[in-house]
């Protein structure tokens, strides 16, 4: 017998015979595919029983109701909340992004102490009797020392019972310094103090008007409750209703319009007084408004006894067509037309606040617009604008002050403006680093993230750099988080009970409420706790103005019966609501709408634009419904939808006329260095024929350096480039751009 | 090597006379060759049928061992008694703890299984973890609702007389897949005897186009896709 | 070293002088082998295809060796089903040059399907109205073909041929060949066609989409003739180029006069047909579809009417002149520019038929989308490449794969 | 690809396809199980079989 | 084709999508990606290998400022018909792993058969079919929102929108339950028609006289993307403004769209 070669060829043909007479090559490839199917890094999401809980959703001022679906407790997705008298089912990217917030990795897990640089994100956990009692013995100190006027809180919402115990306790502590993100709201306010003698955020019947002017409102890309507006503008369109856009730049706004209007930005008030011209020359007011509601139409004697030009006179000298024309670069037969089609209109209604409405912007616009209104009769019925009733929402017991908080309470703010006026946030850093005034010795800064979202990004970090203690109650690690000495996470939304306010412009008064749809994913705690804990545990008066066990018994309390039907319906609206009547709605000293208040001249006053002429090219930033621009970064959801003409890569684009481009040398695409007085950036040009030659726009929300991957170190942050530009009339922000100059990179 | 190329020739010659040699040394070596084939032929038919289908599943005891027959004597509604539907159509399945918690938030008995079950999980609140048998793969979409509801089939066409038995057999999974045994059936060629021996997409599709249901597939004229995945 | 298994009669070179370039070769083949696992492991995001470009260079790469591999069925069809009995002196090497070409289409399509576990679905699920289906099986099965047409060549080898099993094995196939060889020939009239048929079918691309005679679009046709008429012309420059390398010559100009008339007549049908093609596309098909002939061609940075120009008059005339004419196919120069001009011709066909087809916007809002291949599919598709070198090496250096080598270079 | 497979339908297409696909197939399969055969047989005759080619 | 076991007959679910209200949000984008598990990574600035079922893309006029006009037009799977069903993608898959069914006119992909071998997406020329060029992998933590009725598609295959039919197939489990033989419209909607706060997208059963699209196909002004191509789509476009219209198809020169009455 010899074995050689061949015999094991024969042993090797056999063993393959045999293998492919039996299961296993089958069997394996099969198993092997279905193996692929089913590759153990693919995820497989568990199944269970399906639920609905209803909230709201507070991720911006918009209101809407949602209706998150879970399986066996994990939230799978939240979906508009049917019958919701805000956003009636529907729901906006950001909202729809929200599960992504939840359970994103940007979540700040556990409260956390600085160990390292500020900013240089090295942190220690500690736990939270430990950080309230750090934080309580700082402000202690703070306050036995009669510097109790020294610590400052940023609330990111002006209403809501969260921001008013924030400010509670800063009252309660000795603190004049609240303040909040500001908003057009703040403007169109005073504009309403001036001429109705009724403050009160304002309520636009948008759904009822049929010819909508708006001065750069946009209406589409997120202003007020950006889901609301959809379903006005589908109502628009279905009612035959005209809409306007008067803005430089064709946005989603001005290109779902019917009309477009480019002007050269800044100059709206200007429109608007000049279509108020038309309409007095041409006769096409409503004279039965004005002869019976209005005052100062005509020329009138002060009580002073001077001679002081009314309105007509103002606008008839002042704004014809042919001076109008000249500022804002609209031609003088289609203001004309304009005022003609606004006029023809039954229900005619103009509005402004650019954008989203996140810079209060220009007083003497949102008098001229009002004024407008007034001059058609939209002011005070059905599809028109109102200051909305002030219901008393919350009903607060009295902080009793002990005698640090009365003498602190009654210092000038910050800004040197009068105790617990809210608004001029943009103003803090200036008056930080100036040295005049008091120095601040602690920040609190809840809901916000002003190192992201204020102007003139680096003077804000400048500004923060002095002060010593800075306490961030974000849920992520944003920008400020990061910036923070102690970090007090927030529960996320949709981990607490909160009352979330009517949305900006909406006409009627309603309250939804934020329920836990879901147990806190991480060791953090409700603001609203953390503040009753920390004034609990500085004790004395401080402790007594917060005799709540948690936040929701506060809730409870200042709710009143209101919290019954927050309950069981998820939101409850003042059904006794009705457009004020004559009486209640003006109430100034004649009675009437006021037309040439004493606190502010009507007339066109140019908001002063930075930069000098080395600078020829006009920056504007924008806002969009694909991008959160605000205390919110963009989820990767929505990250997902940009555009690849706004983001590339790493890159933004900058929006430019190609005639622009052309006299610069640039081409799609091209690499550029936009520079402007405040600073500089990298970026792209996107040549687009809807913007005007010698504007270039940029959008918000990118340019993150905090939170994760996803979003940050992407594109530019349009708030390093501007800054903070003061109103002439009211002293707020009014910065709408900047002078800027683009070179090839 | 120029130098060999040049004795191809000569060599040439010598190749067709040895080739006659070596078939003569053919017949010595022929039975071994036939023997060797056999014997890898056998080993691998061994391997291929025996070892190998053992080797390719893993096997696991469930946590408590429950007993169908003793509870479906219990309960009022057979099966659906605790393998019910949920409002919305859906099929609750394999039963939750804050079912079972319903009659055993205290031990019934004294059998050691429902006092392991009982201290082990409904006094930690641990739900059980039930291998299941029947479970099929992520991609596909399963309606009991149609088949219980619509169709009028019973729970044994599928799953087999499950109800009647005392003891949980040993769930097998294959390693490589991660599927229960009882997808592709005991037989590891896949013969079935049984309309619940495998639970392949082939045995879907075979009662299927039996009943003429929903075929609505232009490429197969069988059912379409979406019917059974997801 | 291994002069035992040298073929009879004839020379080659030292095992040194061959094992040197056969190492840079295969130094090459595992630079495409660590860019195969990547595309393996990895996934394809390794190379720079993308939702608009779900066929590109390896696509291409198929097409393009599937029809210069076309040599082997057609020199084959000519041989022993028409009866040119001088084409046996090259069918070895048609043989050959088809088989690397056709195994490296298959290894191509493995890298090149997101799920290469899952790659028998095509057959087992197999879906019969779509021309990749068609493309697969017949592939795989003319593959076969190519492999017991070439297994006889191996057996011939000096060595493998002592063992008398082998030896009558050789034998008995190479006596039924010719059945072999008409399976082949039919499978490849198919599987050529259904190449064509790929683009041919794409009734969403109007670039593409040709009308046809039943369930075949005109591309279908029009591809196996390509093939046929093109394919012989590759097997005629490879061997110009062994001729080169080896400074002999192998085959007798008779014999690849012949192969190149009869390849300058189809090329020069095929033509013909290709521009009736063209024009019948460029003036009703597309234009039913809202495009004009020059929409294709323009407004974007690459595709640009040249493209029509090398295809049909640099690669197709040209060569087919040439080839038809006495002169020029008698003239060893002239006829080895033709055959490289066909060689370019036929592969910018298929490189049109696939990339371009993919680059044309079809929505009037698309944009035209350009690409270039990542290293990683350029190193894959340069593997077959290696391969086929180093098979070609070895099988020259040891099978009797040119019957007239003995003849042509007599030993001294 | 084989009548049991969920795919595959009893019409033309099929007939057609697979009918040329199996009727290759067998050819091959045939052809070349009868070269095997035969050598296996001519081996086993011991004889050359035939002569130089 | 055959009638459904106890139920009339056959559906044809389709979409009819008013570019007139459509304001290009993105909300049905983002309904879609949360609804289907679509995957997400870093950087999606590359849209040829970001996965967007739905996509909403932003047509121009053309026209120089200030004469400049926008249309946002979102673009689910067509859902082709083509002619009996043979869509282009259908037709071309190899493997079968995608169908047309007939019942509901829905085009389906189904992951676990797809091999990868991307034929469909070239011969889809709405781009609405996607690759897995890479891992679906979530962040830690985030894969806890996925939605179990929708199967996470592994790297290598093609996905794409199918018209949410899990909606269709919970709907029908309820309805099995509830010992009813046909669905009601709002029973089964896709999640972007669901989401879109403009009420831009109807979705039902285009056969169905009952149901909203049925008319809505049917007014002035509705047109289908490449309509000229025979891939009988199942969405339906309606824009008063004719350039819009126009920009729906490919026409020659002496050639325009139909005129809106």
């Amino acid at each position: 017998m010899k074995i050689d070669r061949r015999s094991f060829l024969s042993l090797g043909i056999g063993v393959a015979a045999g293998t492919a007479l039996s299961p296993l090559p089958w069997k394996l490839t099969d198993d092997l595919s279905i193996w692929t199917q089913n590759w153990p890094w693919t995820p497989v999401p568990e199944i269970g029983e399906t639920s609905h809980v209803n909230s709201v959703c507070t991720l911006c001022p918009g209101g809407c109701g949602i209706s998150v679906r879970k399986i066996e407790g994990r939230g799978v997705k939240i979906e508009g909340m049917t019958g919701h008298p805000v956003n009636q089912g529907g729901i906006c990217a950001l909202g729809l992004s929200g599960l992504q917030l939840l359970y994103g990795p940007t979540r700040i897990k556990t409260p956390l102490r600085r160990i390292g640089k500020r900013g240089e994100d090295r942190w220690e956990k500690i736990s939270w009797e430990q950080a309230i009692s750090e934080i309580a013995e700082k402000l202690d100190v703070l306050r036995t020392s009669g510097n109790s006027h020294t610590i400052a809180g940023i609330a990111g919402s002006r209403q809501g019972t969260v921001s008013q115990l924030f400010k509670r306790f800063l009252t309660a502590y000795g603190s004049p310094n609240f303040f909040h993100t500001p908003s057009c709201v703040d403007t169109y306010q005073l504009a309403f103090q001036y001429m109705n003698g009724v403050s009160g955020a304002p309520g636009f019947d948008l759904e009822n008007a049929d010819v909508i002017l708006s001065f750069g409102s946009g209406l589409l890309d997120g202003w007020g409750s950006p889901v609301r507006m959809f379903k006005a503008n589908t109502a628009w369109r279905k009612a035959n209703a005209h809409v306007i856009q008067i803005e430089p730049r064709l946005s989603r706004t001005a290109a779902k319009a019917d009309r477009w209007i480019a002007i050269n930005p800044g100059t709206e008030a200007a429109l608007a007084l000049g279509v108020s011209h038309v309409l007095i020359k041409e006769l096409l007011f409503d004279k039965e408004f004005v002869d019976s509601h209005t005052d100062g139409f005509e020329s009138f004697v002060t009580s002073k006894g001077e001679m002081k030009k009314g309105f007509r006179q103002t606008v008839l000298e002042n704004y014809s067509p042919e001076t109008v024309a000249r500022i804002t670069g609209i031609d003088p037969s289609a203001i004309i037309l304009l005022a003609r089609e606004f006029a023809k209109a039954k229900a005619p209604l103009a509005l402004c606040g650019k954008g989203q409405g996140i810079i209060p912007g220009s007083l003497a616009e949102a008098m001229a617009v009002h004024a407008l209104n007034a001059l058609v009769g939209s002011v005070n019925r059905k599809g028109g604008v109102f200051p909305m009733p002030e219901t008393e929402i919350q009903v607060w017991h009295e902080v009793a002050m002990d005698s640090v908080a009365a003498v602190g309470i009654n210092q000038t703010n910050l800004i040197g403006a009068p105790p617990n006026s809210p608004c001029g946030t943009n103003q803090i850093p200036a008056a930080i680093l100036s040295g005049k005034g008091y120095p601040l010795n602690a920040l609190f800064v809840l809901e916000s993230n002003p190192l992201y979202t204020m102007a003139d990004s680096k003077t804000v970090r400048d500004a923060f750099d002095k002060i010593p203690f800075l306490v961030s109650l974000s849920s992520f690690m944003d920008e400020t988080a990061r910036y923070a000495d102690i970090v007090l996470p927030n529960h996320i939304y949709l981990e607490r009970i909160e009352d979330a306010p009517a949305p900006t412009g909406f006409p009627k008064p309603v309250i939804s409420l934020s329920k836990p749809v879901f147990k806190p994913q991480f060791n953090t705690k409700h603001a609203g706790d953390t503040l009753i804990l920390l004034a609990k545990e500085m004790g004395g008066a401080v402790a007594d103005a917060f005799p709540w066990d948690n936040f929701e018994a506060c809730l409870e309390e200042v709710m009143g019966d209101k919290m019954k039907t927050l309950q069981e319906k998820g939101f409850w609206v003042d059904s006794d609501a009705a457009i004020p009547d004559w009486k209640a709605a003006f109430k100034t000293p004649s009675g009437k709408f006021q037309f040439s208040p004493a606190e502010a001249t009507l007339g066109f006053v140019p908001v002063a634009i930075e930069g000098d002429s080395t600078f020829p090219l006009l920056l504007i930033p924008y806002e969009t419904m694909r991008m959160a621009g605000g205390y919110i970064a963009n989820p990767p959801f929505m990250t997902k939808t940009v555009e690849d003409t706004i983001l590339k890569l790493n890159d933004s684009f900058i929006e430019i006329n190609p005639k622009t481009a052309q006299s610069n040398q640039l081409s799609e695409g091209d690499f550029v260095v936009v520079q402007t007085s405040r600073g500089q950036a990298r970026g792209r040009v996107h040549l687009e024929e809807g913007i005007m030659p010698g504007v270039i726009a940029l959008p918000r929300g990118l340019g993150h350096t905090a939170y994760d991957g996803y979003i940050a170190n992407k594109g530019i942050n349009a708030n390093q480039l501007i800054g903070p530009v003061q109103d002439p009339v009211s002293g707020l922000d009014a910065a709408w751009g900047i002078r800027a100059k683009l070179s090839k990179a | 090597m120029s130098e060999l190329d040049g004795k191809s020739q000569t060599v040439s010659e010598i190749v067709v006379s040895s080739a006659h040699g070596q078939s003569g040394k053919e017949g010595g070596s022929g039975g071994v060759i036939v023997l060797f084939f056999f014997v890898g032929l056998v080993a691998s038919l061994i391997v291929g049928w025996v070892l190998f289908p053992k080797a390719l599943y893993s096997q696991k005891k469930q946590p408590i061992d429950f007993n169908h027959t003793l509870h479906n004597g219990l309960v009022g509604n057979g099966c659906e008694s605790c393998h019910f539907f949920r409002e919305d159509g859906s099929y609750s399945g394999v039963p939750k703890l804050a079912q079972c918690i319903e009659c055993h938030e205290e031990a019934q008995s004294s059998d050691p299984e429902e006092i392991k079950f009982v201290e082990q999980f409904v006094k930690k609140e641990i739900e059980v973890p039930w291998l299941v048998y029947a479970r099929q793969p992520d991609c596909v979409f399963f309606s009991h609702a149609a088949h219980v509801k619509s169709a009028n089939m019973d729970c044994a066409t599928c799953h087999g007389p499950i109800g009647e038995s005392e003891h949980m057999k040993l769930y097998q999974q294959n390693r490589i897949t991660g599927y229960s045994r009882n997808i592709w059936g005991e037989n590891i060629v896949g013969i079935k005897k049984n309309t619940w021996d495998r639970m392949k997409m082939d045995d879907c599709s075979e009662c299927h186009q039996k009943q003429k249901v929903l075929l609505g597939s232009v490429q197969t004229q069988k059912e379409g896709c979406f019917v059974c995945h997801k | 070293m291994d002069s035992a298994l040298i073929p009879n009669g004839v020379r080659r070179c030292s095992l040194g002088k061959f094992l040197v370039p056969l190492a840079v070769v295969g130094a090459v083949l595992l630079w495409g082998v660590y860019a195969m696992l990547l595309c393996w492991f990895k996934g394809l995001n390794q190379t720079n295809m993308n939702d608009n470009y779900g066929f590109a260079l390896w696509i291409w790469a198929d097409l393009a060796v599937i029809a210069l591999g076309g040599g082997a069925f057609f020199t084959g069809f000519l041989k022993y089903l028409i009866g040119k009995d001088e084409l046996k002196h090259i069918i070895n090497y048609a043989v050959l040059i088809g088989f690397i070409c056709y195994s490296s289409a298959l290894l191509i399509l493995a890298i090149d399907i997101g799920q290469p576990l899952r790659g028998w679905f095509i057959f087992w699920h197999a879906n019969v109205h779509s021309m990749l289906t068609e493309v697969a099986f017949c592939l795989s099965c003319y593959f076969m073909v190519l492999t017991i047409e070439y297994i006889p060549l191996i057996l011939e080898n000096r060595q493998i041929d002592k063992v008398p099993f082998f030896h009558h094995l050789s034998h008995n196939m190479h006596g039924t060949m010719a059945v072999f060889a008409a399976t082949g020939a039919f499978l490849s009239f198919f599987h050529q066609g259904s190449l064509g048929g790929v683009a041919g079918v794409l009734f969403g691309r109007p670039f593409a989409y040709r009308e046809g005679l039943f369930i075949w679009p005109w591309t279908f046709f029009l591809f196996t003739w390509s093939a046929a008429a093109y394919g012989p012309c590759f097997t005629l420059l490879v061997t110009r180029i062994t001729e080169a390398v080896t400074g002999k010559k192998l085959v007798k100009d008779n014999v690849v006069e012949l192969l190149a008339k009869i390849s300058g007549w189809m090329m020069t049908t095929y033509i013909i047909a290709k521009i009736i093609d063209t024009l019948y596309w460029a003036n009703v098909t597309a234009p039913s579809k809202g495009f004009n002939l020059i929409d294709f061609y323009s407004n974007n940075g690459f595709y640009g009417i040249w493209i029509l120009v090398m295809e049909i008059i640099l690669g197709g005339i040209v060569p087919a002149a040439i080839l038809i004419t006495d002169k020029g196919r008698k003239s060893p120069v002239v006829r080895t520019v033709a055959f490289v001009l066909a060689v370019i011709g036929v592969s910018v066909n298929r490189w049109v038929m696939v990339l371009q087809v993919m680059a044309v916007p079809v929505m009037p809002f698309d944009q035209w989308a350009l690409y270039y291949p990542s290293w990683q599919e350029v190193a894959t598709t340069i593997l077959p490449v290696a391969y086929g070198i180093i098979l070609i090496m070895i099988s020259y250096r040891y099978l009797p794969i040119f019957p007239q080598e003995a003849e042509l270079n007599p030993a001294e | 690809m084989f009548p049991f497979n969920f795919e595959w339908i009893w019409d033309m297409s099929h007939m057609v396809f697979m009918g040329g696909l199996w009727y290759a197939l067998i050819i091959l399969g045939i052809g070349m199980t009868y070269c095997i055969v035969k050598a296996a047989i001519d081996t086993a005759k011991g004889g050359d079989g035939h002569g130089h080619h | 084709m055959k009638q459904e076991h106890g139920g009339n007959g056959t559906r044809k679910y389709g979409m009819v999508i008013d570019l007139d209200l459509c304001t290009g949000c993105g909300s049905c984008m983002v309904a879609c990606m949360a609804e289907n598990n679509v995957p997400f990574r870093e950087d999606e600035t590359d849209k040829l290998k970001s996965i967007t079922w739905m996509r909403v893309y932003k047509l121009t006029n053309g026209k120089p400022y200030p004469e400049t006009d926008i249309c946002y037009l979102p673009r689910p799977c067509q859902h082709c018909e083509g002619s009996h069903g043979h869509s282009p993608c259908v037709s071309v898959c190899p493997a079968t792993a995608t169908d047309y069914d007939s019942q509901t006119g829905i085009v389906s992909q189904i992951y676990t058969r797809c091999f990868g071998c991307r034929y469909c997406m070239a011969a889809c020329p709405y781009h609405a079919r996607y690759f897995n060029w890479y891992d679906p992998i979530w962040p830690e933590g985030m894969e806890k929102y996925l939605n179990p009725n929708v199967s996470p598609r592994m790297r290598g295959v093609v996905e794409k929108c199918s018209f949410c039919f899990h909606r269709y197939q919970a709907a029908k489990d309820k309805a099995y339950l509830d010992g009813q033989k046909e669905i009601e419209e709002d029973a089964y909607q896709t999640a972007c028609t669901q989401a879109c706060p403009a009420g831009a997208i109807t979705f039902g059963d285009l056969d169905n006289p009952d149901h909203a699209v049925h008319k809505l196909k049917k007014q002035p002004g509705a047109f289908r993307l490449l309509e000229r191509l025979g891939t009988n789509t199942k969405v339906y476009y309606v824009s008063s403004r004719e350039w819009v219209r126009r920009a729906g198809d490919n026409y020659l020169k002496t050639e325009g769209p139909k005129k809106v009455v």
